[in-house]
């Protein structure tokens, strides 16, 4: 490995590992536009979804999120989806998962990745075909003696 | 002109220039030349070439995660002068042999350096001096 | 045999009782674990959230397979998953044949040549962190307890010397953080004690486990200094004094450190 | 060998909503990343993941490049009968996992 290739010496600076192309963020408006995809331009309401998340981030590599909705999860009234956007990662929108009446609750936990501090969007879909939001505001902190990529 | 910038070249090119330490400061320019305050500011913010808001904190209000290891550079130009900076900023050892700040223009005495970063300071002297500039704007 | 859940509640008593018998002597030491958020410290307690158990499930399936011209497996003589409990606890150990300390990774690949007549396996490979991870979390929960061995004190003192010594372009030694600075905050990071009680470890940072060596490696790295051998003497001195310096503290491998 | 843990419970009463817990060793490399040659480094991750109850898909995921390495994922399902459940994998590069656990229903 030569010098000039060794990403070492930071002592702070994860983001470059995670992330490192700075054109390839999104941004708040790509996030709007990803969300917009997934609901068709129908109106989200705000509430029922809980998104928990630190709002201080050790290291972005590795965040624990967990999304909650509150339905009564019956074959009448059900959370059909869950869904995470963001909007500084090169990708808004982090994932989807489908859920139904046999999850008996509309619980989801998983780890994402972020390269910088910004706002998480949770937004569920309902088997009455509406959408509901939660947001968080998350800081990422800098991890210190970070390794060079091997 | 052409036997100026050669001569320069050659000045830089060694590892470091020489520096007179008169009492706790070295009151003459690395480069002969004044620094430029906005150049210093964006070496002292990053942390990868200045390094310094690991420890310091500072004026910096778009930064976050300012390290509280040393004092605020805040006001360093009022504590200081400038010749006392530089010698701070170059190896401020000298001056306090624990310091925890690494020597930013000296490359004697250190052991096992990274041979990607042998026998290299870790600011150039151009660097230093931009860093004492912007240092200087900070009187308060 | 006892079961998981069984030995994973007696494991988690066990760092409760050593911490608190801890805090009633007000020892000042601090594990890393204590200066990590919620959410880190949650990931770490549950096995079936923790990615480190990744790790030592491989090294459940290395410790069962047979290797080597002798065709032995680790199991064929240290059966069950006790079998080890303690051992990473008392690691580095002095090793005679060689005179100098050598960590439990080595003593890995020693069982590796002599009796499974095999290769060594690499400092730092996926197997060799996953046996030591495999081998350490049976110690979980265990005091830090190494050898009181006199053969071990001037490893012990050259580490501690090491440990002082100020190196790499940045003119810093390990005491001047983890010492004199801990606690305090590095930009954004709180700067730990340096107990070595989680290892190997899952550090976020890296997305995998990895040895006390690879910490010490980053560290050094990190001071622009030029890092050692990983099968350097200057390592396990190291080791060996981190461990005499934690003494008493709970391991908790594997740990999860950011 | 791709290495999995998986905790289900291993009894539970009928109607139950039971918590599982996966994780599977992946290093989910993002496709954003340079490598030490300066080259981006291909993207490899898991792109699905779903888990088959008493012959339905109860829970399903559609994982990117953001989702963290050695990918953690938690859900909910109801205890309907003894069985098993199936865990499966998919992703970059041909990459097919499935593990699969048994549960008892009372």
């Amino acid at each position: 490995m030569s010098p000039s290739t060794r990403r070492a010496f930071v002592i702070g600076s994860a983001i470059a590992a995670v992330m490192p192309l700075s054109s390839a963020r999104a941004t708040p408006e790509q996030m709007r536009k990803a969300i917009e995809a997934v609901t068709r331009g129908a109106k989200i309401n705000t509430g029922k979804v809980t998104l928990d998340i630190p709002p201080l981030v050790e290291n972005g590599h590795t965040v624990p999120l967990s999304v909650t909705v509150d339905s009564p999860m019956t074959d009448a009234d059900h959370v059909r989806a869950i869904h995470i956007f963001n909007e500084n990662n090169p990708q808004p929108h982090v994932l989807h998962a489908n859920l139904g009446p046999r999850s008996g609750r509309a619980l989801l936990s998983t780890r994402i990745k972020l390269n910088a501090s910004q706002r998480i969007v949770a937004i569920a879909e309902l088997s009455d075909g509406g959408f509901w939001s939660g947001a968080a505001e998350v800081v990422v902190t800098l991890a210190a003696c970070v390794e060079e990529i091997v | 002109m052409r036997v100026v910038l050669l001569l320069v070249a050659l000045l830089l090119s060694g590892p470091v220039s020489a520096q007179t330490v008169v009492g706790d400061a070295i009151p003459q320019s690395l480069t002969g030349e004044p620094g430029d305050a906005a150049r210093g500011r964006a070496v002292v913010a990053n942390r990868q070439v200045g390094l310094c808001l690991l420890c310091h904190t500072g004026p910096f209000p778009e930064e976050r995660f300012q390290g509280n290891l040393a004092p605020s550079l805040s006001g360093a130009g009022a504590r200081w002068s400038e010749g006392q900076l530089r010698l701070r900023v170059v190896d401020a050892g000298r001056l306090n042999p624990a310091t925890i700040m690494p020597p930013y223009y000296r490359t004697e005495g250190l052991e096992r350096v990274a041979r990607a970063f042998a026998g290299k300071p870790i600011l150039s002297a151009a660097q230093v001096e931009d860093v004492v500039a912007f240092l200087m704007t900070l009187k308060e | 045999m006892r079961s998981l859940p069984a030995i994973v509640s007696a494991g988690a008593l066990a760092v409760f009782l050593v911490t608190w018998a801890m805090a009633q002597t007000a020892d000042p030491r601090r594990s890393g674990y204590q200066e990590m958020g919620a959410s880190l410290r949650a990931m770490q307690d549950d096995d079936s959230a923790n990615p480190g158990m990744l790790w030592v499930g491989e090294g459940r399936a290395l410790w069962a397979r047979r290797e080597g011209a002798a065709g032995k497996a680790c199991a064929d003589c240290h059966a069950g998953e006790t079998a080890m409990a303690g051992v990473a606890a008392r690691y580095p150990a002095f090793d005679a044949a060689t005179n100098r300390p050598i960590d439990l990774g080595q003593r890995v690949n020693r069982c590796r040549v002599e009796q499974q007549k095999a290769e060594p396996l690499a400092p730092e490979s996926r197997e060799l962190v996953a046996l030591s991870a495999f081998i350490a979390r049976q110690s979980r929960g265990q005091p830090i307890a190494p050898p009181d061995d006199p053969r071990l004190r001037p490893f012990v003192e050259s580490g501690e010397a090491l440990w002082r010594q100020r190196q790499g372009q940045l003119n810093l030694s390990c005491a001047q953080c983890h010492d004199d600075n801990a606690g305090g905050r590095l930009a954004g990071a709180t700067i730990p004690q340096g107990h070595p009680t989680g290892y190997p470890i899952y550090r976020l940072e890296w997305q995998a486990v990895g040895s006390l060596k690879r910490r010490l490696r980053n560290c050094l790295v990190g001071m622009r200094a030029e890092p050692y051998a990983y099968d350097s003497a200057e390592y396990a001195a190291l080791e060996l004094y981190l461990m005499s310096r934690a003494r008493g503290m709970a391991m908790e491998a594997p740990g999860v450190r950011p | 060998m791709a290495s999995v843990l998986v905790n289900v419970p291993k009894t539970a009463k009928r109607g139950e909503v039971i918590e599982i817990k996966t994780l599977i060793a992946h290093p989910m490399e993002t496709g954003f990343r340079a490598g030490p040659n300066g080259r981006l480094i291909p993207r490899d991750i898991i792109t699905r993941f779903t888990c088959v109850y008493d012959g339905a898909e109860v829970f399903g995921l559609t994982l990117t490049p953001a989702i963290a390495a050695n990918p953690f994922i938690a859900f909910t399902t109801v205890a309907t009968q003894s069985g098993t459940l199936v865990f499966r994998w998919t992703g970059d590069n041909g990459f097919s996992v499935e593990e699969s656990a048994s549960i008892s229903v009372e």
